[in-house]
């Protein structure tokens, strides 16, 4: 991994570049694709993961349709043969993690708020950020690439176990199968880079007087996840170059039959797997720490408890990583050890949880949009937090492992991530991103129609777990519990409630595109928020501040007593 | 990163000393300390000569550490940088020590609680047996 | 309220009611702390709707006095951990670790895709001539302790018998012992939950339980059944 | 030219080397994950030992290439000092002679590869030989990849420009180094 240091020294030789930017109108791929302003980079996320995300669930309106109605012909897309029911199941859970919540949720947010809510005109590393997206990019459309060629796309679980994904005569996907693991090492390389980006820029750019403690939670969320990925996706790439040999030179890392070791694989990836889950999860919970205070009108129910509480989850993270593999062959006796880590992961969650809910208490609470969707990730996470404790008690384990109640647990985790959150931080700076506002009435719809329908399809999903559903199945006919017709009742209610939800999302989309044009005029600060970003203009020009603001406070001194304005910007001296 | 850089580093922070740069006066000198590598890497591959297996691996790793800490040191400037870098880099190193904690007793050994490895067990068999006969075997 | 899960399966084994125990019990804590935070997250959100001319409160959460409202639910949660944690190792303990002898053992090979279940036959012992091995078919004896060695000739699979509440994985090149007693005659699935290729919806098995007259009946339709399908070398699976 | 941000430094380090620290940081795990499972594979196969395996390495030519890492390693750090002194084109010099170093070790593994491969040990051979090709592959684009970035540095460093980067570069080399000298012990030394 050389590139980055290669990076710094592009700074210097293409500093030209640089200084055009700053001076002349750039043309077209100069502003929009080559560029190395973070607000772009940003926006290329964003927009990258938007249509990822559309992708990944139109897979899954295909294999949900395709479960309820068995033998149907899916609308837009045929009948579902059981190989292509494989790869859409893979692709779907791969895109959502890997090309959905990572680049929205770290790269959109982090590229774009860290300079901004830190008070610097941009990443320390500009072109090492826009390498980065490059890269990212590039491994979409190699992810992309697996669809057309021959033997169709890698089908073998996001988990990729071996030896199924290392030998293509047990895939079937010769060609699939390597390619997805490069899409997915490509985008390690991109995250790494973005992550060194985002930590570094923390932790030597802040604004002259903000302190470590002055930071916006969200800032820290991102900081710390990047931190995360960055020490926990080592030993998976280095599998991930093993596996590739797997597959294209016949070494057997991975094969018991040439020595090697399936259950190593497991580990190596679950020992990312698991951090990961908290990747994408911290900077959710910072985005609605953001939205909660400034919609409630309060500071943060103990700012440091939020934090302490966040590098706690993050050590124990490491801890817990087993959790996934309690049946899958691992020794029984360590069981016992990642199930006591496991469930005492919950203690930070739930702390993290109260404080939330505390921050609510004696507020004026405003329930505009963003604020619906920050109380809907609260009421959802919850759910999801909670149902992870069966997962994590290992005798309960036993029988919902790789049932749909582990479906439903984690898309009651990762919904809220990656779609009730990021919807909440697209609404909540979408006046600082494009300089106008959202159409309040359409966000609402849009948040009805996309809430309600979620609980319809998970729900059901739950009962299936406890029935003994599980998963990955292509047909359930060939098992006479599961074909029973309630079955059949609860997935049709889940799918037909994934297609209204997909529904509600042309709502959003056209609201975006709508208020870019026809949105009133946001101002510096539409939501009197103390945060560093709301004190320049809308959207941000180029280096973002004329002069480069000074921090005086913490960022959630709401309603401070005394002061006749109910909030306090960081950077105003009194 | 920058000369930007080095002109913040002369200003507060106090970067200056720390950062590494200039006080190199009482720095350990280079060529001892490469001479002093030199001089250990001699004694790791003269180490399996008396063919005594735990002298083997003291030789072996005990020197790559002792190595490894005059690399990272003296060249890395790790005696004269912030300690947040060190405590970084052993933080990883502690990552990998849980990795295998938690991973050996799955991998590393061939037979545990209700379960046995037999591809495993019988790739031993099967390779000591080939061996059994050419003289370089077993070694610890 | 260990009926949870017996509302959709019944439970056709010893431990079933035990994990359903287990499972129960974690219900009935999270139930609580998650009914409690929604309803604590929606009062506080109907009561504190901004109102004209009254002002957030000035809170920082950071004294004593304040603190402890995060600190009292730590506890709280901290406690019920480790009622969890007990409840959970001690049943795991019992499925998974601690094997009671067994009155038979029958052999259990996964492949692409479909189940090889070796029943020891007359004689009780496994990998003698008169072993019965059949596919996607596992006869059991009612009341009675069965080990099983489930191997893998292939890819991971996972062997699971919901009414039994059991599930363990297959691991090609290794053998993976465990146990159970069914405590209800019947037939029931068993499911393949590791996938495992194209077909891996596609290789559903049954497990028939029988009296101990049926069982009997059964292994005598079976005399002489063919034991070259199952040689003993090709037992162990991956090799 | 540069952001304003790269040139603050809250740490007091600057944000150059920060960030190669942090290089480093993931490619430890990255190394450390390779190596762990070596380790465990080492540990519960004795005939990893045997003549078939790492009995078939050639010590001395590993402990050749060890000394040339260590030598160039010291290159690159006289580089960084008289880079320190403000002399470019001394440090551009030595930074050509650690690169050199760097070219003298592939040549010694293209060599001692092409051997081993005529041998019949190939990376299929078995497990050990797998790591040992898969990690010293790994390691030696490493080593590539920091030529190519000494030899771009060259020209800038030779003109007293961004003399800073000479320690970057000379601190990934001394990581690139550090891993050899795990590398070494665990594939020709522990026989």
């Amino acid at each position: 991994m050389a590139t980055p240091i290669h990076e710094h020294h592009g700074e210097g030789d293409h500093g030209a570049h640089a200084h055009d930017d700053h001076h002349h109108d750039p043309g077209f791929v100069q502003k929009y694709l080559w560029s190395t302003d973070h607000k772009m980079i940003a926006m290329q996320y964003l927009f990258t993961g938007m249509f990822m995300a559309m992708i990944g669930g139109f897979m899954a309106y295909v294999f949900r349709v395709h479960l309820a109605f068995p033998g149907v012909h899916v609308p837009g897309f045929g009948q579902v043969n059981p190989a292509e029911y494989n790869s859409l199941v893979t692709n779907h859970g791969t895109i959502m993690i890997f090309w959905v919540a990572m680049p929205v949720l770290i790269a959109a947010l982090g590229n774009f708020l860290i300079p901004l809510m830190i008070g610097c005109d941009d990443m320390v590393f500009p072109r090492l950020n826009r390498l980065s997206y490059q890269i990212f990019l590039l491994s979409a459309i190699v992810l992309i690439a697996g669809f057309f060629v021959e033997g169709g796309a890698f089908g073998g679980a996001w988990t990729s176990y071996p030896p199924l994904s290392a030998k293509a005569q047990y895939n079937m996907t010769p060609l699939g199968a390597p390619i997805w693991l490069v899409a997915v090492a490509l985008e390690f390389i991109a995250f790494l880079l973005g992550g060194i980006n985002f930590v570094t820029t923390a932790m030597n750019s802040r604004a002259p007087g903000m302190k470590m403690f002055d930071m916006p939670i969200v800032i820290w969320m991102i900081v710390i996840a990047s931190i995360l990925f960055m020490a926990s996706v080592g030993p998976l790439f280095a599998g991930a170059i093993m596996l590739f040999f797997d597959q294209t030179v016949g070494t057997g890392f991975f094969d018991p039959n040439q020595g090697g070791d399936p259950i190593l694989w497991q580990h190596l990836f679950w020992f990312f797997g698991h951090p990961e889950v908290y990747v994408v999860l911290l900077p959710a919970l910072g985005v609605v720490a953001e939205v909660i205070t400034v919609f409630s009108r309060k500071k943060l129910f103990g700012y440091r408890t939020v934090l302490f509480t966040s590098f706690a989850t993050g050590l124990l993270s490491f801890f817990v990583w087993a959790h996934h593999q309690f049946i899958a062959g691992i020794d029984p006796r360590m069981a016992n050890v990642f199930t006591v880590t496991t469930v005492l992961i919950s203690v930070p969650i739930a702390e993290m949880m109260f404080v939330y809910i505390a921050t609510l208490y004696g507020g004026s609470i405003r329930l505009t949009t963003p604020m619906l969707w920050a109380l809907s990730f609260l009421i959802a996470f919850i759910v999801g937090g909670v149902t992870g404790i069966f997962l994590g008690a290992s005798g309960a384990d036993i029988y919902f492992h790789d049932t749909y109640f582990v479906l439903a647990h984690f898309h009651y985790t990762f919904v809220p991530i990656a779609i009730l959150a990021v919807f909440c931080a697209v609404t909540y700076w979408y006046p600082k991103m494009f300089g106008r506002m959202m159409n309040e009435t359409l966000g609402k719809i849009h948040f009805w129609g996309t809430f309600v329908p979620f609980n319809g399809i998970f729900i059901p999903l739950f009962m299936l777990g406890l029935g003994g559903q599980h998963r990955r199945i292509w047909s359930y006919e060939n098992f006479p519990e599961l074909a029973r017709p309630e079955y059949y009742h609860l997935r049709q209610f889940a799918s037909i409630s994934l297609i209204i939800m997909l529904a509600c999302q042309f709502i959003f989309i056209f609201n975006f595109f709508w208020s870019l044009k026809n949105g009133k005029v946001a101002g510096k600060n539409p939501w009197n928020a103390n945060t560093l970003e709301w004190t320049t203009e809308s959207p941000p020009p180029h280096g973002n501040w004329k002069e480069l603001p000074t921090c005086y406070r913490g960022p959630y001194e709401y309603s401070v007593p005394g002061r006749e304005s109910d909030f306090w910007p960081q950077d105003q001296k009194s | 990163m920058s000369e930007h850089a080095h002109a913040h580093d002369h200003k507060g922070h106090g970067g200056h000393g720390d950062g590494g740069h200039g006080d190199h006066a009482d720095h350990p000198s280079y060529f001892k300390t490469y001479i002093t590598l030199l001089g250990l890497l001699a004694v790791s591959v003269a180490g399996p000569m008396f063919g005594h297996p735990w002298l083997t691996l003291i030789t072996a790793f005990g020197i790559a550490v002792v190595k490894a800490y005059l690399v990272a040191s003296r060249f890395m400037h790790l005696n004269i940088e912030k300690k947040i870098a060190s405590y970084l880099l052993l933080a990883a190193l502690a990552l990998l020590l849980l990795f295998y904690a938690g991973v050996s007793p799955d991998v590393m050994k061939h037979r545990g609680n209700n379960w046995e490895n037999m591809a495993a067990q019988d790739e031993v068999e099967r390779a000591e047996a080939a061996a059994s006969t050419a003289p370089a075997h077993h070694h610890e | 309220m260990g009926t949870l899960i017996e509302r959709y399966l019944p439970a056709a084994s010893t431990y079933a009611t035990d994990i359903d125990g287990v499972i129960a019990l974690v219900a009935i804590i999270v139930g609580f702390w998650g009914v409690l935070a929604e309803v604590v997250l929606f009062g506080l959100v109907i009561a504190f709707r901004e109102k004209p001319g009254v002002k957030a409160q000035y809170i920082t959460g950071e004294q004593k006095s304040e603190m402890k409202w995060i600190a009292y639910p730590h506890h709280l949660v901290l406690l019920c951990d480790v009622l969890v944690i007990v409840a959970a190792v001690r049943v795991w303990y019992n499925v998974k670790q601690d094997l009671p002898p067994a009155d038979s053992t029958v052999r259990v090979i996964a492949q692409q895709w479909a189940w090889t279940f070796v029943d020891p036959g007359p004689d009780n012992k496994l990998d003698t001539p008169d072993d019965i091995a059949i596919n996607d078919e596992l006869h059991l004896e009612v009341n009675r302790t069965y080990h099983y060695k489930l191997e893998s000739r292939d890819v991971l699979h996972s062997f699971s018998i919901p009414v039994f509440r059991l599930k363990q994985d297959a691991i090609p090149g290794r053998v993976i012992t465990g146990w159970f007693e069914p405590t209800k005659t019947g037939t029931w699935d068993i499911q393949c939950t590791e996938m495992c290729g194209i077909g891996h919806g596609l290789m559903p098995a049954r497990v028939v339980i029988e009296s101990a007259d049926g069982h009997a009946a059964w292994l005598a339709s079976h005399r002489s059944a063919a034991v070259a399908a199952i040689a003993p070398g090709a037992a162990a699976g991956a090799k | 030219m540069r952001p304003i941000a790269t040139t603050r430094s809250a740490t007091g380090i600057p944000t150059g080397r920060l960030a190669v620290w942090w290089v480093i940081a993931s490619e430890i795990v990255i190394f450390g994950g390779l190596l762990a499972s070596y380790l465990m594979h080492r540990l519960g196969h004795p005939e990893f030992g045997g003549p078939e395996y790492a009995g078939a390495t050639n010590t001395w030519i590993g402990a050749f290439n060890t000394f040339v890492l260590l030598t160039s390693s010291f290159a690159a750090v006289k580089a960084h000092e008289a880079a320190q002194a403000g002399d470019g084109p001394t440090a551009a010099k030595r930074l050509l002679y650690t690169a050199f170093g760097g070219l003298t070790f592939l040549c010694v593994k293209g060599y001692e590869w092409t051997h081993e491969i005529s041998e019949g040990y190939v990376i299929t051979k078995n497990a050990f030989w797998s790591f040992y090709y898969v990690a010293a592959g790994i390691h030696a684009s490493h080593v590539v990849g920091g030529m190519i970035i000494m030899l771009i540095l060259y020209g800038d460093v030779k003109k007293n420009k961004e003399l800073q980067r000479v320690e970057l570069i000379g601190n990934y080399w001394h990581f690139v180094d550090l891993i050899w000298i795990f590398l070494f012990p665990l594939l020709y030394i522990a026989k």
